[in-house]
């Protein structure tokens, strides 16, 4: 995986080397369930706590242009160290009123057309593209899967996988499944220390093996969705490290080692030749898998 | 639990099978082996679609003997060491023995109507056709198999979604498949997807939807979360096709939706109008 | 207007000359008046009578991807004499019923997506486009308000000018304002002998400047939608000759006459690369209007 | 009658004016020319956005003396001898001494906060803002402006539609200015949209909705087909803010309502972020 040798080289060699230490003593179920409980801290920063923080100018863009503006799904264009990026990421409501308007961060197929079409807009004026990961997946519901849930989170991937501008993804809390990777097939796609990335929920997967949502834990030890194995399974890039006890304790350090950590990846990609970088991201992810 | 979205759901698989397997779920009348298989495992009687096996499906629309499998050695591994209530390393071996297939889906080189195009075929026998690090791997081989001789691929979907026991390198096949198929279709070639029951999760989130044309059959369920999961979250009921071809042709979602004795002929006159050599 | 001329010079001479007689003698307004009527005879062929006289191997495509699939809007791939071509056009119903369904021709902003889907297909794959043009106008309902009725026409246009396939559009019986521009900015524009195209309905016309829909006979001398005027505006590149009586009194003969101007049309854009054919098909249209 | 979609509907022009211009229609408050003009036209009592006309919208965005206007000299000619009540172009000269503008748009060269751009912007008061051949000519010209000098280029559109008068080439301005941003686009260059009440028909249809960036003053209209038409025919009662810029933003047509107060620094704010030449 050349991408993930590219990656580690990245970031200072600090982080860097804090990564290896890790990866040596393999995290135990206790630290993988600590990762998912912190992933889901009601407290942890949510994508608009990071955009205030880390870019100048923002403005939001709104609408799919043809059906609704979905909450659940921001996008928009600001200034993140001096250049333009265009960043799409979803979001999750602080209280229970704005909980409900975004759907919990899970996205209807509108928030999806949403993010295709500013990520468009950025492959247009030649904006980098930040995407921040942070949902428990796709919304299941009637008019979701009537306004073609499905066939638009493989739209949002293919549109990543024919851009031509540097693009770097951070799963910033919950990464679940489908809704994630829809925007998630990216240059460098980074995972915070206490964020998960997996393909089903640990309820979910109890559920359906040992029909009991209660085996959460015991899932979770099963497919092991945080930082540490997904980086070590080739999945993801890099770690990009959290304040000590998590996100949720000091927003702004958070915020501070999240810029840190996207700005050297892009200042690595902005090297590289658009059709260069297209043809690396997609061997990249055409490279995953494991089979004999 | 919206996550359950692209992972292998019971609920999503078809109706629980009546005593006997070639009995009719929906209108109960009884077929022999050959009745069923001479008629391509459609009812005579109502037309209700049974579960066609990805073999049967080849030697239904490829030329004689025109198919030549490609990739039929990959196995899946065990990354995880995953283990619920068995080793997942046991329910594939179990599979292979109920399937005697190497994984859900099976690809190859093939004609129909003498004009030449790639096969990728899935079965739902094989542990719910979800699609693991096998199935990405060769999907994603029969789209450079296309590319490289210059044909049409040509998909038939039947899948539960990503398979949990590969965890998060399940997941990955999304973006994968969606890769292959963008090199594809930067190759020029052509990509005909056919969704058969059920196209759900992550395969119908990542290729399946991706057709040029996409086609169905009837009848067939394509939603990306399953009808229970949908209905545990939004408390709705249901409408009684949610999910099925005959909504997803209403909605806008898919081109066509040709039954299984009329897919040949179909898929035959794309080749023709997409000029695929002969 | 260079295409003009290049119309001129294509179809066979006998059209050709037959055109240049009637742009001799300026159309009166009776005959203005009787376009206008046979352009909405209720036995003209609409678009699905000409696909299936011209067009082998004909499957038709459904769906916007994502709301609807709208039958006042026809899409599909086809074999016009010999090679693959995608069609598309608006749909009138015949009967009481199918006219309900297909809203008499008027497309919803789904109707217009899903030709925008095809012909994106068609660049994809090097198929020329055909595009029937028949409608009274984009459908003024609230719900394609709400969709973006006027973004989407917009849009359609939009990507008809990016195209670098060849482009036929032919009104073949009522082009009907924006809604039939919405699939008419090709590189060849015809019109049937009898067919109207105008920026506004007579009675439309007639209820603003006078105050009163019977007025539209005078309303349609005023604004001169028929072929001849549109021809003599620059405003299309050929006309297409019907039968005698018009194309309502045989459906055959005008689907050959149809035919042949379409195929004589791609025929000649052929030989032009994809780039060269697109930027004139842009100074053409920036070419057109009136002003000192 | 759907037709009517692009033209000039006295139905979509602002309600009947009060007995004098300077009352607010919403809430009544009276002003003096001069508090308007100091308000940019703005009620301070109901924030009702009166009409604005297109000097006054150049004067309160661009710097100082920067704007330099483009193409003023181009007329309308009368290429249909059109007559209904009255000659087309006695209506023409009418509107030309009522308004001081030559046609129903001004464009040229400005700064904004230093930064270049091109302005396009549109006047209701001539014709109902409708688009003949001398509103596109100079909007397309306005593209290339931009284009050659490397800067984007911002609209303000108010207008009816496309002017009936002028026919069938009134309806080409639609085409014309499509392929005029498309070569702006391709140039490289934003394009920013900013609709003002009245935006509707084929100004809506064409150009107005191009924009990298879509902006709307509030309340204002933006529908392609006139709320009267969209009655008769579908003889519903509309949604009472149907059309208006609160719907366009629910249902995701545009990204921003922005007050007039609020536009100079959105723009400028904007021009940094598409780094805009100082
Ligand atoms: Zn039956
Ligand atoms: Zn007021």
């Amino acid at each position: 995986m050349p991408l993930l040798g590219g990656a580690k080289l990245s970031g200072d060699l600090q982080r860097f080397e804090k990564q290896l230490e890790r990866m040596q003593e393999d995290a135990t179920d206790e630290e993988i369930w600590t990762s998912v409980q912190l992933a889901r801290h009601e407290n942890r920063p949510y994508t608009l706590d990071y955009v205030e923080r880390m870019l100048d100018d923002w403005f939001e863009l709104h609408g799919d242009r043809g059906n609704a503006d979905d909450g659940a799904m921001i996008a928009g264009l600001g200034r993140l160290d001096g250049r333009t990026v265009a960043l799409v990421g979803q979001q999750k409501g602080r209280d229970i009123k704005e909980r409900a308007e975004r759907r919990f961060g899970m996205p209807n197929p509108e928030g999806y057309r949403k993010a295709i079409r500013v990520m468009e807009l950025a492959e247009r004026h030649r904006f980098p593209l930040v995407s921040l990961v942070d949902t428990p997946g796709a919304y299941p519901g009637v008019a979701a899967e009537q306004h073609g849930q499905g066939g638009t989170i493989a739209e949002s991937q293919a549109v990543m996988a024919r851009l031509t501008i540097p693009t770097v993804a951070v799963v910033i809390g919950e990464g679940g499944s489908g809704g994630a990777v829809a925007i998630a097939l990216a240059d460098r796609v980074l995972m915070q220390e206490h964020a998960m990335y997996a393909v089903i929920s640990p309820e979910g997967c109890a559920t359906i093996l040992w029909r009991d949502a209660g085996e959460a834990k015991k899932a979770a030890a099963a497919f092991k969705p945080d930082a540490v194995h997904c980086l070590e399974l080739g999945v993801i890039d890099g770690i990009v490290p959290e304040p000590p006890g998590g996100a949720h304790e000091d927003h702004d350090a958070a915020a501070r080692l999240l810029q840190e950590a996207i700005v050297d990846h892009l200042d690595n990609l902005e090297d590289l030749p658009g059709d260069e970088l297209r043809r690396r991201r997609r061997a990249k992810f055409r490279s995953l898998g494991v089979f004999a | 639990m919206s996550n359950i979205d692209v992972s292998v759901e019971t609920g999503d698989k078809p109706a629980p099978p009546p005593k006997h397997p070639n009995t009719c779920p929906v209108c109960h009348s009884h077929y022999r082996d050959d009745e069923l298989e001479a008629a391509l495992w459609v009812c005579a009687h109502c037309g209700h679609h049974f579960p066609m096996r990805a073999r049967a499906r080849i030697a239904s629309l490829a030329d004689g003997d025109s198919f030549v499998e490609e990739a039929a050695e990959l196995h899946s591994e065990d990354p995880l060491g995953f283990f619920d209530l068995r080793p997942y390393t046991e329910r594939l071996a179990e599979a292979e023995l109920s399937t005697g297939l190497a994984d859900a889906i099976v690809i190859g080189q093939a004609t129909i109507e003498s004009r030449g195009c790639e096969l990728a075929i899935m079965d739902f026998s094989f542990m719910g056709g979800s699609m693991g690090s096998v199935v990405g791997e060769k999907f994603s081989r029969a789209c450079d198999s296309a590319a490289e001789r210059g044909v049409p691929l040509i998909s038939i979907t039947s899948s539960g979604g990503a398979r949990m026991q590969e965890g998060i390198l399940a997941l990955m096949q999304l973006p994968k498949t969606v890769c292959s198929v963008e090199d594809l279709k930067d190759a020029g070639q052509p990509f005909i997807s056919v969704m058969a029951h059920p196209t759900t999760g992550g395969v119908l989130a990542s290729f399946a939807t991706m057709g040029d044309v996409l086609l169905a059959e009837p009848n067939a369920l394509m939603s990306f979360a399953g009808p229970r999961v949908v209905q545990q979250i939004t408390r709705e009921t249901l409408p009684e096709d949610f999910g099925r071809s005959e909504q997803n042709l209403r909605f806008g979602n898919i081109d066509a939706i040709v039954p299984r004795p009329e897919l040949r002929g179909t898929l035959s006159r794309l080749l023709r109008l997409f000029d695929a050599p002969v």
